[in-house]
């Protein structure tokens, strides 16, 4: 097996420096923050399940310059999905039940990984499971692929933890409601792997500073805050959910005073990074997370309106950053008054 | 695929709550082929909205751009045209929208219509608001009177409901135009065309078609159908059935809620035959009509 | 003492018949829901902390039509409330942190209920504390009250306990956190009024329902969900919480899919009566409420934009009804295919 | 107070960001008076704006309705002017409202300026965009040049912000017109008027009155001074503090963001001089200087 953090040091050397964006505007502002062992050139990174594996924005979106991709979630068998409608629009907000449709990990290390592998931005997997076991084989397949090809660059610079998903062991609720079963699961994980190990928490708690606590103790590296809201639409003229499986995901705007909220409250209850997300748009949205105490955050819903979204936040906050004379993006987050 | 802001060229009724509307396309991009959509983000929507997603809409049209005859510059540029029929608030914000302002789209996006196959004749079957990719399709294949390969066929509630007919409706584009008037019609309330739906009118061509076999336009009843279709749900599940039960080819363009438009979210799923689910903007949204489940997805 | 059953029934003649919007349309529609031993005329109530006690809206608002009126929380001592700003717009809502400023109940039954006790629509009292006793002193005050002064009307229709706030015996957490504590706290309200108990939840929980269970075990008539969601906006050019306590109440449209999920769950958890609120600003969005298993509703937030909005939801619930050719609005919760 | 539905008749602009709006007043609602204000709800605001509040403004004026001669008919409606400022999406919303579009008002609400004591001089001092109701007060005051007992004194950043003056303003009402052509001013980089704050010229005012006592005009210089302010609030902090310092009487116009405009949501409170807080929609929005602590309110 190949040392994974040295790769990574081999790795942070190419990604070190300045994006594109800011390459050529000559100010020596500091972007980059660092997660466990991996140096992410800028804050701005892409949500999960909203950026597919990267191929499908090519087109649209300069990959190469995010501060980090979070692919579609991964699990170990391939997952259809659920049923349609899979969507619904709120005010100000968006309701998926995608499911977790995904190829699984088999066929994403062979139709997935050699595009990933291309890109010059840090890739986090999502790994998503209905087992602690689940989990625990998703990261030992991955790490068994990573160290049997020999390449330049991994191609997966770390892995962020959906523990949102209905736990089938535990009666379909949710691990990450249980601080116990996060800090366990947290703990088995860390065994699997030297590479960045973040935790997405939910925000349907009671208490996520007590679950973001359970992941620190757990040896997470980071903690991703927030995964979306529960919510429903009920479609009056039919008189049935709008979508089919009744309630589902809630994201966007919406939710973004709830996901700083939450961030707030998580950063004054660890000591490890966290990863705000939840409704950032622009750069204000981003800020406001990164003061409450976020190291980075990531944009998802708003690559549906905008997908210059990520790229817009990050040259806003460059501009916040001179024009509040802050040198390194790090820092941002003790701001708050 | 790519994101720009066009200008709005042109944007007015066509018929109750339904709106034609061109916009430029920029002259280094591919044009836009039938079947294929756009996506669109109005700049401005009612107070308490709250809308966020773009709204995707079909290309109902393209016109090329002109360039003069001396130089190479462009003495006109080209124009995307849809047909879009005015639901919700994005819809309502889309035709509030005046011509010159600027509307920020991606496209074209998702797969196009295939060819018939040779020895293959076109009928092209549009329902409601579906007509706009129906009209581009038959206009690239030719479609006319019953004569010709590739005919249309069109389905409205009501005559009064047919586009460019009524007194207030402008006019469209000059070939909608020409179609319209060799296109056979279905009405829900038989005030034009044949009554019921676009698959009445259908059984009763598919009928003329068997009566004429072996008599002097023999060739052409002969000749294999190419079922072309969009519409709402339940006529694409009717289309269906009767595309298998008289075994000829029909591919159908098929409508979902959507997010990125692009294939990354996995949101626009249809069910598909074999199991499992496509995604109506990446791998539609134009279906071999083998390929889906129609009838799960009408509700 | 009075009995207030005796009280109540006199106040459902005056009250059972149809609201005045409803008089003239020649319909035979039954609008009136049963909360308790109460009658209320209609299903559409407005929420509690948005509508004062009433008189600030005397010149906007027919309030003798609305099903219901719920009063600002009152509380066993005055409360001058939080420092401000108390209020702070996100997309498409509102946090408040208004601190439950309010006169306390002695002055509340002497400046506010004389002209409560002019109204035609059913009142509910909203009540908050920071101890069981506060809750306990106040409802057994206006009990006292109510059976002293004899007045045809006796202007207060039942209660709304909002277990949201702070416990200050318990370090701070809400009463609403805690099943346990529910419970209790109703199970002693429960002994001191015979009037329509109402328990207010907070969806800040991983688990609602049992909330909600709690609550009806303990011997409540009716659970009103939900609460405001806790959020967050920082204010990016000063760099401080845009309201002064730093986090508030998130209310309106953009909570609207938390709400119909909140009363989903708990309209299939408990059997007493759900009355369902959070964003509702037109028919359409009481009419989600209505098919995801609430009796009523409430209108909150949507007041600040359009006083009128609580009578232009009813007449639309009338429509629908006729549409879909509903005789009850009671029968509405049952319809969801 | 009513909830109706206004027809805009003026809406320009009259300097950088800066706009002018008048609508028409329901002929059977009491005429708004200086202090008071209303809230306004635009129709359309641009896309993903998510905003859900009514938007508070002053009055800057009224205009009586006409009647006709010889009969009871209105010749024209009776007018209300604010002037505002563009700063988000509210007010973006309300710039780009035409003439001739329908606007939901609440009005009017919160109390009025009191008028002076006998043997006081109205001192009128705004600050910024709250030169609106200020206008209004010195209007309704007769407020003129320094001579006359009511005078009009306004800050501003630069002279090139001052409205109707620019080359690009459009005109107000006539009495604004000649209420500028008397009033005092400052600047902040003194490019007219005082060098300096409002408080500045307030200053300098003072010092030339209290020079003047025993002079020719000593009957005007020994007039208490009732001072009258609306600004922002470390103006108006910086006001209260003068008044107090030299014991005149002073009602200043408070902003706090609002939600329900009437009293009802307890949200629009600022911390009073006595403890406990007062709401600026129902206790105010003009209050007696002395029972506000503006300090407090001043981040
Ligand atoms: C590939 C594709 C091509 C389309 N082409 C056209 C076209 O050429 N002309 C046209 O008028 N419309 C077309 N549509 C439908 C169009 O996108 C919707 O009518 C529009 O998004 C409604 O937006 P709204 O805000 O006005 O209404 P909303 O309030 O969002 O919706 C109004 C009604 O439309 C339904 N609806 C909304 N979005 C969709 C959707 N994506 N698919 C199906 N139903 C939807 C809702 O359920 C609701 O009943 C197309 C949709 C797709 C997916
Ligand atoms: C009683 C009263 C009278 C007012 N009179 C006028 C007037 O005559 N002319 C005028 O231009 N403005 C006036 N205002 C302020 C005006 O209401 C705000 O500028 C407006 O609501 C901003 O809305 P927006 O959506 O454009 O900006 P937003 O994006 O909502 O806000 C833009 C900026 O304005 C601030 N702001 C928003 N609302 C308020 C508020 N209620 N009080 C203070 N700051 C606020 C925000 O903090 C932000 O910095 C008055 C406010 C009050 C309370
Ligand atoms: C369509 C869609 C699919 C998603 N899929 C995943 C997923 O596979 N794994 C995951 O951890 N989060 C997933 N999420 C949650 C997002 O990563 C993110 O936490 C959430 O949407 C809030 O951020 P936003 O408001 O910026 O979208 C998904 C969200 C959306 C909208
Ligand atoms: C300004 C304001 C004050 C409120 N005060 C109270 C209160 O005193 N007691 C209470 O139980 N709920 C209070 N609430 C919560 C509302 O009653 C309601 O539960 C919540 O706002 C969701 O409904 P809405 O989205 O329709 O506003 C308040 C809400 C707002 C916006
Ligand atoms: S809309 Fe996202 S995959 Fe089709
Ligand atoms: S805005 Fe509600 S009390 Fe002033």
């Amino acid at each position: 097996m190949k040392n994974p953090e040295q790769e990574q040091s081999k790795k942070n050397e190419i990604l070190a420096g300045p994006p594109p964006s800011v390459l050529n505007l000559g100010y020596d502002l500091n972007l980059s923050v660092r997660i466990g062992s991996l140096i992410m050139p800028n804050p701005v990174g892409v949500a999960s399940g909203t950026f597919g594996y990267g191929e499908e924005y090519d087109e649209l979106v300069h990959i190469d310059a995010l501060g980090a991709l979070y692919t579609k979630a991964v699990t170990l068998e391939p997952r259809e999905g659920n049923p349609p409608p899979r969507l619904v629009e709120t005010p100000m907000g968006l309701i998926n039940s995608i499911g977790l449709a995904n190829p699984g990990v088999e066929k994403f290390l062979r139709e997935k990984l050699p595009s990933l592998r291309t890109r010059l931005c840090p890739i986090i997997v999502n790994v998503a499971g209905s087992t602690e076991d689940d989990y625990i084989q998703v990261i030992e397949r991955i790490e068994a692929h990573l160290a049997s090809t020999d390449s330049g660059r991994p191609g997966i610079d770390g892995y962020e933890i959906n523990v949102s998903c209905p736990n089938v062991q535990k009666g379909g609720m949710s691990f990450g409601i249980d601080p116990r079963l996060v800090e366990r699961l947290t703990h088995s994980l860390r065994q699997k792997t030297s590479r960045p190990l973040i935790i997405k928490l939910s925000p349907n708690v009671t208490d996520i500073a007590e679950i973001a606590r359970a992941a620190e103790a757990g040896g997470a590296d980071a903690i991703s805050c927030i995964n979306t809201v529960v919510g429903m639409v009920i479609d009056t003229e039919k008189k049935k959910p709008a979508i089919a499986m009744g309630t589902g995901g809630l994201s966007g705007p919406a939710i973004r005073p709830i996901g700083v909220a939450a961030t707030y409250k998580v950063g004054k209850a660890v000591r490890i990074p966290v990863i705000g997300l939840g409704g950032i748009t622009n750069a204000s949205d981003a800020i406001q997370y990164l003061l409450a105490g976020a190291l980075a955050v990531q944009v998802g819903t708003a690559l549906f309106s905008d997908p210059r979204a990520p790229l817009k936040v990050l040259d806003g906050i460059i501009e916040w950053m001179k024009r509040h004379s802050v040198h390194s993006v790090s820092d941002i987050r003790f701001m708050l008054r | 695929m790519r994101q720009f802001n066009a200008t709005v060229a042109i944007n007015r009724a066509i018929a109750p709550d339904w709106m034609h509307m061109a916009f430029e396309w920029p002259s280094d991009l591919p044009a836009p082929k039938p079947g294929q959509f756009f996506t669109a983000l109005p700049p401005v929507v009612e107070l308490r909205a709250g809308t966020i997603l773009r709204r995707p809409f079909a290309f109902a049209g393209f016109e090329e751009a002109q360039i003069e005859k001396d130089s190479s510059m462009l003495s006109r540029p080209a124009y995307a045209h849809s047909i879009y029929q005015v639901r919700g608030p994005g819809t309502r914000a889309l035709a509030s929208m005046q011509p010159g302002s600027s509307l920020d789209i991606i496209a074209p996006l998702g797969n196009a219509f295939p060819y018939p196959e040779r020895g293959e004749r076109a009928i092209i079957a549009g329902g409601g608001i579906g007509i706009g990719p129906m009209l581009f399709l038959a206009e690239q294949l030719g479609a006319g009177t019953y004569a010709s390969s590739a005919i249309l066929v069109l389905g409205f509630r009501s005559a009064l409901l047919i586009p460019f007919s009524g007194s207030f409706s402008a006019a469209g584009l000059p070939s909608w135009k020409k179609l319209l008037e060799k296109a056979f019609f279905s009405t829900d309330d038989g005030s034009a065309g044949t009554p019921g739906t676009v698959r009445d009118a259908l059984e009763a061509l598919w009928l003329q078609a068997s009566d004429l076999k072996g008599s002097g336009t023999k060739n052409l009843a002969q000749k294999k159908w190419h079922l072309y279709g969009c519409g709402p749900g339940p006529m694409l599940a009717s289309l269906a059935q009767f595309a298998a039960q008289n075994h000829m080819h029909a591919h159908f363009s098929a409508e979902q809620w959507m997010a990125c438009g692009v294939g990354a979210c996995h949101g626009c799923v249809l069910p598909a035959a074999s199991g499992g689910f496509l995604r109506v903007c990446a791998d539609g949204p134009v279906f071999d009509a083998r390929t889906i489940n129609w009838e799960a997805n009408v509700q």
